[in-house]
Formats: C-alpha cells, structure tokens, sequence
C-alpha cells in the first residue's frame, strides 16, 4: 500500500455537482405535481437515490477512496433493502 | 498524551505506573487490558445480581402457589434477569473481555485503533447498567415487562420503564463503539505479513460479530426510543387504538435481537476455535471452512428474525420463509461442531481444564442447537412457543453455549492474562458441579415444555410439579459448582503459581509476549512470514 | 413423552404435529448421540499420553462438501414437515362453530353464537369449531397444548385458531403471551362433549352459565364478576392488588384524580356505573391510568345493578 | 504491506479514522433506517390518509430547506479542498457559511413547527387524536419524530463543524492533519443524505 494520498477536488466539481442536485429536487416535485398515481412515489424515490448517488461519489469521496469502502456502503444498503423486504413479504401478503 | 518512548517494556500493565494512582489508574486508562478487566470485573459484579434473581426464581417455582414472592415480583424478577443476562453479560460478554485483551495481542498491535472510544464504551456499559439498576431501586416499581419489551403492554404498565429502557439504549450504544473499533483495528493494524487468511480465528469471529453489532444494534435503539415516545407522548406507532400495529414491534425488535444471538454465540465459537487446536496440538480442521462459517451465519443470522413470531399473526408467505431461513443459518453452526470435533481426530489431546470446557461446550451447544431445529420448524413451533421449552433452548445454547465457552476462556487466557496459574484440581472440581447442576436444571424444562408448561409463569398446575423440582434442585447444584470455579479463580489472582509464558504451547501470537503483557504488548511489533501461521505445529 | 402419547388425536392437528416433532428428535438424537461419541471416542483415543505426536491434517474439501450437503437435505426434510403439519391450521372450513373468544387482563370469555357467554369453552366432537380472537387490551395467546394449537390475540386484529375436537374429555387452555401480572393465573379449561350433549347444552339459553342461576341479586353479582374477571385484579379482604379492593368501598370517603384535578366524594351506585363504563374518567388515588378498561357493551345495566348490590354488601 | 505506520505515530492514523466515520454513518444510517421501515409500512397500510395528511405540509419550505442542505454540504465539501491547498482563510469563511446555513435550516424547521403547533398538531394532541383518523396520527407522529431527530443529528453536525472550526483556527487541524474536518464533513453529507430521503416521502406524497 503506497501512502495514501489524497485527491483534491477541484471547486468547480463540486459546484456542477450542487447544481445537478438542486436540478433533481426541481424535478422531483415536478414530477410528484404530474398525477401519476402510484408510481409517483417511485419517481421521487428515483430521484432521491440519484441524489444520494451524487452526494456519496463526490462529496463523501467515495470516487477517491478504496474500492472496499464502496463496497461495504453497497452493502449496508442491501442489507437494509433485504430487511425492509422481508420485512414486506409479512404486510404484503397479509 | 504519553509519548512512546516513555513506557517501558519490562513492567506488566497490572504494575505500570502512570499518570494516575490507585483506582484512577484504572478507570482512565485507555490500555486496552485494563479496560478488558474493568469489564469483567463490572460483568462480574451485575452477573451476581442476575444469578441471584435466577435462584430466586428456581426457588419460587419449586412449588405450585406462593412460595418466595408475589406474581408482580416475579414479573420484576424475571424481566430484570433477562435484561442483566442479555444486554449487560452474554452480548458484551466475550468481545469486551477477551476481544479487548487478546485481540490486539493476537493480530500483533499495540492496542485498539481508538483507545479512548474503547473506554468510553465502558463508561457507557457503566452508564446503561446504573440506569437499569435505578429503575429497580426508585419510582414505581420494578420494570415487569419480560427482556423483550413488548408493545402495547410495555407503554400500559405502571411501572418505572424509562429508565431501562433508557438504559438497554446506552448499553446499545457501548455495543456498537466496541464494534466499530474492533473492524477498524483489525482492517488497520494487523501485523505485517498477516494476511487476512492469516489471522487467528478469535478476531475472525470478532469480526463478524462487529457488523452485526454495527449493523442490527442501532435498530433496536431506534424501537426503543419509539417505545419511550408512546410512552411519553402517546405517539401512536405501536398503539392499536391509534392506528399503530403492535406486531410492527415486534418485528424491529427481533430485527436486533435475533441478530444479536449471535452477537452472543460467534465470539465464544471463536474462542473454543483457539482453545481445540492448542489443546489437540495440532493445526485446525478446515480453516476457511470455518470462516466461511463465520461470515455466513453473521449475514444470514440477519434474516431469520420472524422465527420468534411464528403465532402472531404475520402472512403464510413470511411464515414460511422465515422458517427455512432459520434451517439455513443452522447449517454452518453444523459445519463448526464437524469441523471441531475432526480437530480431534489423530491428535494429540491434553485434556486441561480449558479443553473440558470447550467439550462440554459443544455437547450443550449441540442440544441448544438441535432443540433450535424443533423451534425452526412451523407446526413444532406453534406447539410449544412461549413455553419452557423455549426457555430449555436459549437456556442450554445462550447460558451453556456462551457461558461454558466464557469458562472455556478464561481458564486458557487467565495464566497469560494475570500472569498466574490456578490450582488445576478445584477447577475440575468445580466444572464436574456445574455441568452436573447445568444439565439438571434445564433439561427437565424441555420436558415442561413437552407437557404445555408456558413460560414467565409465576404458578403452574400440579402436573408440572415434579419436573420442577428437580429442575430447582439442579439450579443449587450448579451455584455450587460456580461458586467452586469462581472462588478458584479468584484466589489464584493472588496467591497461583507464578505462570510461564507459553503453558499450554500455543501458537497464537499472545503466547509469545511476557505473561502478564507490558503496557504496548511488544517491544517490536512481530513480522508473519510466509511459513508463519496461527495454528502451525 | 407423556403428553405425546396421552393426548393423540385429541385434535386433527395433533398428527402432523407430532410427525414433525419425532422426525425432528429423531434426526436430532442420532447426531446428537453420534457425534458425542466420536467425541469421547477421539479423546480417549488419541489423547497425549497414547498418542505423543500429533498428525497434521489442515482439512478435506471433499469432507467439507459432504458434511454441508446432508445436513442442508435433512433441515430441508425438516422444513417440510413442519411446513406440513402447519399449513392446515392456516385456514378453516366456511361450515365451522364460531365462537368469540374475547381477551383481557387477565382472563378469557367465550361467547357462542345465540348469546350464550361461558368461561370454559365448551365445544362439540368431531366438529370444525372456529375461535375467532379478540383482545380489549394487550396481547395475550390462547393455547391449547392437546390440540396443538397456539395464536396469539392481538389488540386491533382480527384473528382465528380452528380445530376439530376429535377425544372427549377437559383438556387445559393457557395464555401464553406475556400480559401482566396475573398471566400465570389466565388459564381455563376446554371441555369437548360428544355432539347431542354439546346442542342439549347449547339450545338451553336460561343458563347463560354453566352454574345454577340463584335468585339473590348479590350472588347474582358476585358470580357475573367472578366470570368477567373482575376478582383478577380487585380483592374482596382489603389486600391491594392491580387495582383497589373492593372491601367497605360502597359508602366511605374517595380521593380521585379526575381530569388531573383530585377531589373527593362518597362512593355511591352513580360512581360505581361510571368506574365501570368509563374507568378513567376517574382514577383512584395511587392507582394507575389506563389499566382497567370500560366494561360498555360487556356488561348490561341490569349486570351493573347487580354488581352494585354485592358491593355493598362487602363491609 | 507497510502497517508500521504505528511506529512514527501511533496515535494518528487518517486511513482509520476515516473507516471508523464510515462505520459510524453505518450505524446512524440503520438508526433511520428503522425508522423508514415503520414509514413504509404505515404508509403501505394508510396510502390515502398520508397523501391527505402530506398536504399539511408546505412544499416550499421543504423545497428551500432541501436546497439549504445542498449548498451547505457543496460548502463544507469545498472547505476540504481549500485546507489541502492550505488556504486558512477560505476554509474558515466556508466553514462559517456553513454553520450560518444549518442554523437557517433550523430556524425554519421551528417555524414549521411553530405553524403545526398553532393549527393543534403534536404529539399525542387532543386535536390529532379526536379530529382525525389513524392514519393521519401516525403520519404526524412519524413526521414529528423523523424530522426531530433529523434536527437533532443537525445540531450534533453543527457542533463537529464548530469544533473542526476551532482546531482550523488553532492550526491543529491541517493539510497534513485533515482528519478531523474530512470526517466533520462525512458526519454532514450523512446529515443531507438524510434529508434528501425525508423530504419526498413526507412533503411530496400528492
Ligand atoms: C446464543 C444465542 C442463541 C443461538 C446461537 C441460537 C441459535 C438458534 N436458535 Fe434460538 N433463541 C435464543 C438464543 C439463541 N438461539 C434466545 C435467547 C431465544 C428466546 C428469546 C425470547 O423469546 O426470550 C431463542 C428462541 C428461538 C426461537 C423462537 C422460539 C419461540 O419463541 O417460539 C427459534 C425458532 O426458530 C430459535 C431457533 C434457533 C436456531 C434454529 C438456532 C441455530 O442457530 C442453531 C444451530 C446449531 C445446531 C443445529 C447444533 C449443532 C449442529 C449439529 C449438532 C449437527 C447436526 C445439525 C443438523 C443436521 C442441522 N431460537
Ligand atoms: C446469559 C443468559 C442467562 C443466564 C446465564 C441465565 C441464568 C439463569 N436463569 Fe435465566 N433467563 C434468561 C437468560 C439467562 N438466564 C433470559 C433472557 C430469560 C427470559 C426473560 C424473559 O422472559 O423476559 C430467562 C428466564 C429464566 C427463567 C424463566 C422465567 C419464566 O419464563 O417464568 C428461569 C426459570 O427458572 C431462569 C432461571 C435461571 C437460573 C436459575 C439461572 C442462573 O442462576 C444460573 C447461574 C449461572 C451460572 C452458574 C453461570 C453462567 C456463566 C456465564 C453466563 C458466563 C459468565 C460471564 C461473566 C462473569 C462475564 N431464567
Ligand atoms: C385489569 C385490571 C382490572 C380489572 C379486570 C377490573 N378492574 Fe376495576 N380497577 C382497576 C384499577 C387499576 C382501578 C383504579 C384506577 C381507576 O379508578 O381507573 C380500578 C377501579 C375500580 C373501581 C373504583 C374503585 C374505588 O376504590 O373507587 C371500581 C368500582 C371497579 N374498578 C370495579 C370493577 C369491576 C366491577 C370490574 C369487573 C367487571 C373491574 N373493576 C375489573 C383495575 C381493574
Ligand atoms: Cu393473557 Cu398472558
Ligand atoms: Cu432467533
């Protein structure tokens, strides 16, 4: 392992990325004032992860660091999808 | 801040000197092995407390009727000896004892990635245990829910909740730190050469048990806080007046509480994994297969939650799939018991004290586990749910798996971890009691189950009268055997022979520094060659 | 075994139940059995004093595959039959008897289908009879040990056990559910009666109960109390139990909390009706809130009257 | 493998910390986590009375608050590059708007609040448990207690940034030392994370 050095990100980045996020919030209550009935909830959802995808790769550094810290954080997340779908296999079939 | 240069590697951590005199040296020492021993010590201390109400229980059951104490006491009873059991010995238990002390030591570091996290994790334990205790000692009476918390009644009671609550959420939170520190130290600070197919199977299993901790315990103090927020506010999540769903609960607190079962049984596999190969002299049946085992139960553990719910009510679908993913996750604790006992095969075995625990802990491991099986299957379960049968399961696999191997442990490490060794007859003594007392105990409690005897019953019909004597015979039996064991121990504190620094001839890596360990463990951090490895004789 | 052998086909699910359960203890015992002995075998055999030099064996793979695959077969068998000894209790047949069985701290009440009200559930032979669970406040778990049947009643949710009785007899009924501090004395007994006795006994509606009906309102009262339960937290000799006793209550002097406001009055019938349809709207000094629920819909006027009448006669 | 980095100095090792920050957002991540459960499921069990329950809420100034979030975590993000390029000053400045914006965060949220409290709608009040169905309770009891916490993890974020703040100030936190602010940093991307979740499922359920 050679000494861990750090990338310096660049303002400009982050402030594309500020736009990209301020873009999909825009959107997202956009598309929730479209009547799409259920699925409506998936597009704000849908939004939101891309959202959450932006702020983990580049504001929490994600892109720069070790491959095994992403890998734990898409994890964390299947687990916890896991739960909430198990979770789901109870109330679902009620 | 100590700087290296000034600790000296020649004096034990019992007789360091530093900044601080008498108890102070202790309470804010961030030495690992100190903080290993304000743990037992303060483990020891609420253990008493929890066996006593044990008795107290076996006592009242002897007999049908009134025997000891009222049914509101015996509510307080058994609910403040579930909750001392679990949150405060058999979850902290092995990994804030011997993970604090010998996991450094094994992967060859100097001390834990956060030394002061380590220890306000025990000022955290500290903290959860003194709030459990007051709700015992003031406002309206004892908790008297069970460990378990249910909705709606634990927001029905009258009696002083919050603080125990308040205080299972902080020992939650001690859980968690020793967990994260534990991942952190052995992502960071293995020794050089040791790679991770390398390292001992002790922190292996630590490791596994982290995330769990890391990944289920935050759950469980989020349900808590709900709880308390009905409590206080009358919020409505889990109160069906107001639309909430009490089995909702109950699935958030199995979402922990399952999970951490293993919390409790992963560390003490891992260290009867260390205490067979020593004692057979011989390198470790199915290395990776063990590991392997490990990570699996750690992840699968986390999906079988609804096994403990299997009458209230959830949908066929979740029924059934719970239920066979609980026979999963039984599987690779087969694949452990296998692999130890071919440990044994052509081996040269010593049979010391250490290796009779680690026996007598797969025997009653095998029937904890096996009993499991008849709780995993659906129409067995429905029969005897909530009954002593279940309290016979988690008594023999939580009680026998982790405390014997907890026994197991101490008398391996003990001569490494105060640099003196016990007088070895007494402690055989005194094993012989306790499993004699063990399996008399809880053993007649399948059979009370068999007969529909429901468990937190305060009376019972006379036709379970004579199982329960019995049973309450073996419960003294028992006491008997661990005041032999303890007192033993204690004494050999003192007065034991001085210890050698290898007595049992290991090959892990505790067994090369000085019994007891100086402060910062190695004067120079050992290197693993390509030859080295933990079980190499 | 006992229970295994004395109580066979005391249902329709005992069958299948028992099947799982010895297969399962079977498969447990030889294992458990076998490997013990290796165990032992292996100490004695290869201990250090007969065998001095250790062989070095890291492992086998075959072995490993071996000893994951039987295993996975054998729980899969186990998954099966306990799948299969369940699944017929998911759902009960549209000509069953249903009964509501209603429970609260801390007892059960059966309630049948013309009106008739008992605290032992009565139920015909060889009939599919349905108990559909209503809890008023906490969970609680009714059990049938010899029928093997267990489910668990939960506030807010409708829910049933079905079974068909299949062996006369008086068989235990337990609550198995944590629910405070009497759960242990929340017991009750199933009779099963051949099924002419079981309709001569149904169709007899002057005994709401299975006790002879006296004349006198107070024991009138006592015994509508003693079957609703009220004696499973009021006493009758002055001793505290969850609630008040019930000892010299008609007539003397009471602190209440009403609307967080105390005050103070003498015990009359009014005050009695209202502890007993609105409970909270007073609480008892020193007591706690939220415990005793209305008894509104549970109990008649009339019963009030009568319940009335014994109180006052407990001086 | 070069592990003896303990050798030099054993107390300071920036690889570690920042693992043992991740395995803390972890923990708060299941924290909410469980809470998201409870939400799904009621929302699962109650889907009309959450959309008529959500148009209570006012989109604005959910709208603003998210945005809020958003710029200060682009701040405070910036504020770890302008300490590697050992810009003191700017670090400062960007560390300051930060802490400025988390506190208008909170200033709104008890605004909101303020009006819920006004219209009769807390916890456990007469209004909401007489006038209302379940399924509005348990949106306001949820809603109340999710963005509570979300605030309290705010304030929490607040006090790393005020101390990472002072050790910037001092010199103790620098380009070779990034440690502390690169994990105050973390601790407010989980903070915005968060709250990126909270906004659709309780402000934009029409
Ligand atoms: C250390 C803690 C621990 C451990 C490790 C386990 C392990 C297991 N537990 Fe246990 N359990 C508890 C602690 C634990 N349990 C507690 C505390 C409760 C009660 C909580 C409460 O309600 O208060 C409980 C309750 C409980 C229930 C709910 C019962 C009920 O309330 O109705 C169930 C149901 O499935 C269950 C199943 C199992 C199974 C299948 C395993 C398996 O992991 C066991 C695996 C082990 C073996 C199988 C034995 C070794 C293998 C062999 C000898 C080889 C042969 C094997 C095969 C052929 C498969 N447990
Ligand atoms: C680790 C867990 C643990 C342990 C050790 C014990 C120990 C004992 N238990 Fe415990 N018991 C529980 C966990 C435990 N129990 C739980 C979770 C419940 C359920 C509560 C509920 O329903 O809510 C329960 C319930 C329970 C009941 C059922 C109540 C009911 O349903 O009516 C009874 C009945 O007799 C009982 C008896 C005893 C007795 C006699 C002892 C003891 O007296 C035995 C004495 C112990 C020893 C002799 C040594 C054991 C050694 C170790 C574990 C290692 C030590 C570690 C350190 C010192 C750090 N217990
Ligand atoms: C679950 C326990 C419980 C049950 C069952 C119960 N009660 Fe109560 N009862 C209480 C408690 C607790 C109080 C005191 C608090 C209050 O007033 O609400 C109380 C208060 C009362 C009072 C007022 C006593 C006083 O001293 O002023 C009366 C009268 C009463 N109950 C009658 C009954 C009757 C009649 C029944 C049965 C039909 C019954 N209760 C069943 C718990 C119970
Ligand atoms: Cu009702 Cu236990
Ligand atoms: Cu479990």
């Amino acid at each position: 392992m050679e000494k861990e050095k750090h990338h310096i990100v660049p303002y400009k980045i982050y402030f594309y990325i500020l736009i990209a996020l301020i873009t999909f919030t825009f959107m997202s209550i956009g598309i929730t004032k479209v009547n799409l009935h259920e699925y409506s909830v998936l597009g704000a959802m849908i939004f939101a992860t891309l959202k959450s995808i932006l702020v983990l790769t580049w504001f929490m550094h994600l892109k720069f660091d070790q491959p095994f810290l992403r890998f734990m954080v898409g994890f964390v997340f299947l687990v916890f999808l896991a739960v909430i779908f198990i979770t789901f296999l109870d109330y679902y079939y009620r | 801040m100590q700087t290296v240069t000034q600790i000296p590697h020649d004096v034990s951590y019992l007789d360091y000197k530093g900044k601080y005199k008498g108890i102070f040296s202790w309470i804010f020492s961030t030495d690992h092995k100190r903080i290993s021993l304000l743990y037992l010590y303060s483990m020891l201390t609420m253990f008493t407390v929890g066996v006593l109400l044990g008795l107290a229980m076996k006592l009242e059951l002897i007999a049908p009727g009134k025997t000891i104490m009222d049914p509101q006491t015996y509510n307080a009873v058994f609910t403040v000896h579930g909750v001392i059991m679990i949150f405060m010995i058999v979850i902290p238990g092995l990994p804030a004892v011997f993970g604090n002390f010998m996991l450094p030591i094994m992967i060859g570091a100097k001390d834990v990635a956060f030394p002061k996290v380590n220890l306000l994790s025990w000022y955290f334990y500290v903290l959860g245990a003194i709030l459990v205790i007051s709700s015992v000692l003031f406002g309206n009476g004892t908790p008297d829910t069970g460990w378990t918390f249910y909705a709606p009644y634990s927001f029905k009671t009258g009696t002083n909740l919050l603080p125990a609550i308040f205080g299972a959420f902080i020992l939650g939170f001690s859980s968690i730190l020793t967990g994260l520190n534990f991942i952190v130290t052995i992502h960071r600070m293995r020794a050089p050469g040791m790679t991770w197919m390398k390292m001992p199977l002790f922190p292996w299993s630590l490791y596994g048990t982290a995330w769990i901790q890391l990944l289920a315990t935050p759950v469980i103090g989020i349900t808590l806080v709900l709880v308390a927020l009905e409590r206080i506010f009358g919020i409505g999540v889990f109160d069906p007046t107001l639309g909430g769903d009490p089995v909702l609960y109950q699935h958030l607190f199995w979402i922990y509480s399952h999970p951490a079962v293993y919390v409790m049984i992963l560390p003490a596999m891992g260290a009867i994994s260390e205490i067979i190969p020593t004692f057979s002299q011989k390198h470790i049946f199915g290395y990776r297969a063990i590991i392997a085992s490990t990570l699996a139960i750690a992840f699968v553990g986390y999906f079988v939650w609804g096994h403990h719910m299997f009458t209230s009510g959830m949908s066929g679908t979740a029924q059934y799939t719970f239920s066979i993913l609980t026979f999963l996750v039984a599987i690779p604790s087969a694949i452990k018991v296998f692999n130890w006992i071919s440990t044994m095969h052509k081996a040269s075995i010593n049979p010391e004290i250490p290796f009779l625990w680690a026996v007598t802990f797969i025997f009653v491991f095998m029937i904890g586990g096996l009993s499991g099986l008849v709780l995993g299957a659906l129409a067995t379960d429905v029969y005897v749910h909530d009954t002593a049968f279940v309290v016979a399961h988690f008594h023999f696999i939580v009680f026998g798996g982790v405390g014997f191997s907890f026994f197991g442990a101490i008398h391996y490490w003990f001569p490494k971890m105060f640099g003196r060794m016990y007088d070895k007859v007494w402690a055989k003594v005194g094993w012989a009691f306790f499993t004699i007392g063990f399996l008399t105990l809880y053993s007649p409690m399948f059979y009370l189950g068999m007969l529909g005897m429901p468990r937190r019953y305060y009376d019972y019909l006379p036709e379970f009268h004579a199982a329960n004597i019995l049973s309450s015979l073996g419960s003294w039996v028992m006491t008997f055997g661990l005041l032999i064991v303890v007192i033993n121990l204690f004494r050999s504190v003192k007065i034991g022979a001085i210890a050698e620094i290898n007595p049992w001839n290991g090959k892990t890596l505790e067994w090369t520094v000085p019994s007891p360990p100086p402060v910062e463990n190695f004067e120079e951090i050992p290197v693993y060659g390509e030859k080295d490895g933990p079980y190499e004789y | 075994m006992y229970i295994l052998l004395s109580t066979t086909n005391a249902s329709n699910f005992v069958t299948g139940v028992d099947k799982a359960f010895i297969l399962i203890l079977g498969i447990s015992f030889a294992f458990l059995i076998g490997l013990t002995f290796t165990m032992l075998y292996f100490i004695y055999k290869y201990n250090n004093k007969k065998n001095p030099q250790a062989t070095q064996i890291k492992g086998s793979t075959k072995l490993e595959i071996i000893w994951t695959v039987i295993p996975t077969i054998l729980v899969l068998v186990m998954f099966y039959y306990g799948w299969a000894g369940w699944a017929p209790m998911r759902k009960a047949p549209d000509d069953s008897f249903n009964i509501q069985v209603t429970g609260r701290m801390w007892n059960f009440t059966f309630q049948y289908e013309n009106g008739k009200k008992t605290d032992t559930l009565f139920v015909p032979m060889n009939k599919a009879v349905k108990l559909n669970l209503v809890s008023l406040d906490v969970i609680h778990s009714l059990y049938i040990p010899s029928f093997r049947v267990k489910e668990d009643v939960v506030p807010g949710r409708d829910k049933f056990v079905w079974f068909i009785p299949q062996r006369e007899g008086i068989y235990e009924l337990f609550c198995t559910e944590y629910c405070g501090m009497n759960h242990s004395y929340m017991y009750n007994w199933v009779k099963v009666m051949p099924e002419t006795d079981f309709n001569k006994w149904y169709v007899d509606t002057t005994k709401r109960v299975d006790v002879a009906a006296v004349d006198s309102p107070t024991e009138n009262g006592k015994r509508i109390m003693k079957n609703i339960g009220c004696f499973a937290c009021h006493s009758v000799d002055g001793s505290k139990l969850v609630g008040p006793s019930f000892k010299g209550l008609y007539g003397h002097q009471a602190t209440v909390i009403s609307d967080g406001n105390e005050r103070e009055f003498t015990v009359d019938d009014e005050y009695i009706k209202r502890s007993i349809f609105d409970p909270n709207a007073d609480v008892v000094k020193g007591f706690s809130k939220g415990l005793m629920l209305s008894y509104t819909g549970q109990l008649s006027e009339d019963d009030v009257k009568q319940i009335t009448e014994y109180l006052k006669t407990l001086k | 493998m070069e592990h003896v980095v303990q050798h030099s100095d054993p107390h300071y090792d920036p690889e570690a910390s920042k693992l043992g920050m991740w395995l803390f957002i972890f923990t708060e991540l299941l924290l909410f986590g469980g809470l998201f459960i409870v939400y799904s499921i009621y929302r699962f069990l109650n889907p009309e009375a959450f959309q008529m329950a959500a148009h209570e809420l006012n989109i604005t100034i959910g709208a603003i608050n998210t945005i809020i979030l958003l710029v200060s975590s682009m701040t405070i993000a910036m504020s770890t590059s302008s300490l590697q390029q050992k810009n003191k000053g700017l670090t400062v400045l960007l560390l300051e708007i930060t802490i400025m914006l988390a506190l208008i965060f909170l200033i709104n949220k008890y605004f909101e609040w303020g009006v819920k409290f006004e219209h009769g709608i807390w916890p456990g009040s007469q209004h909401l448990i007489n006038d209302m169905g379940q399924g509005e309770i348990l949106f306001f009891g949820l809603y109340f207690v999710m963005t509570g916490l979300h605030a309290l993890h705010i304030v929490i974020g607040m006090i790393i940034i005020i101390v990472a703040l002072r050790r910037v100030q001092k010199g103790t936190t620098h380009a070779d030392r990034p440690s502390l602010l690169e994990n105050a940093g973390l601790y407010w991307h989980l903070v915005d994370l968060i709250w990126i979740f909270l906004f659709p499922l309780f402000y934009l359920i029409h």
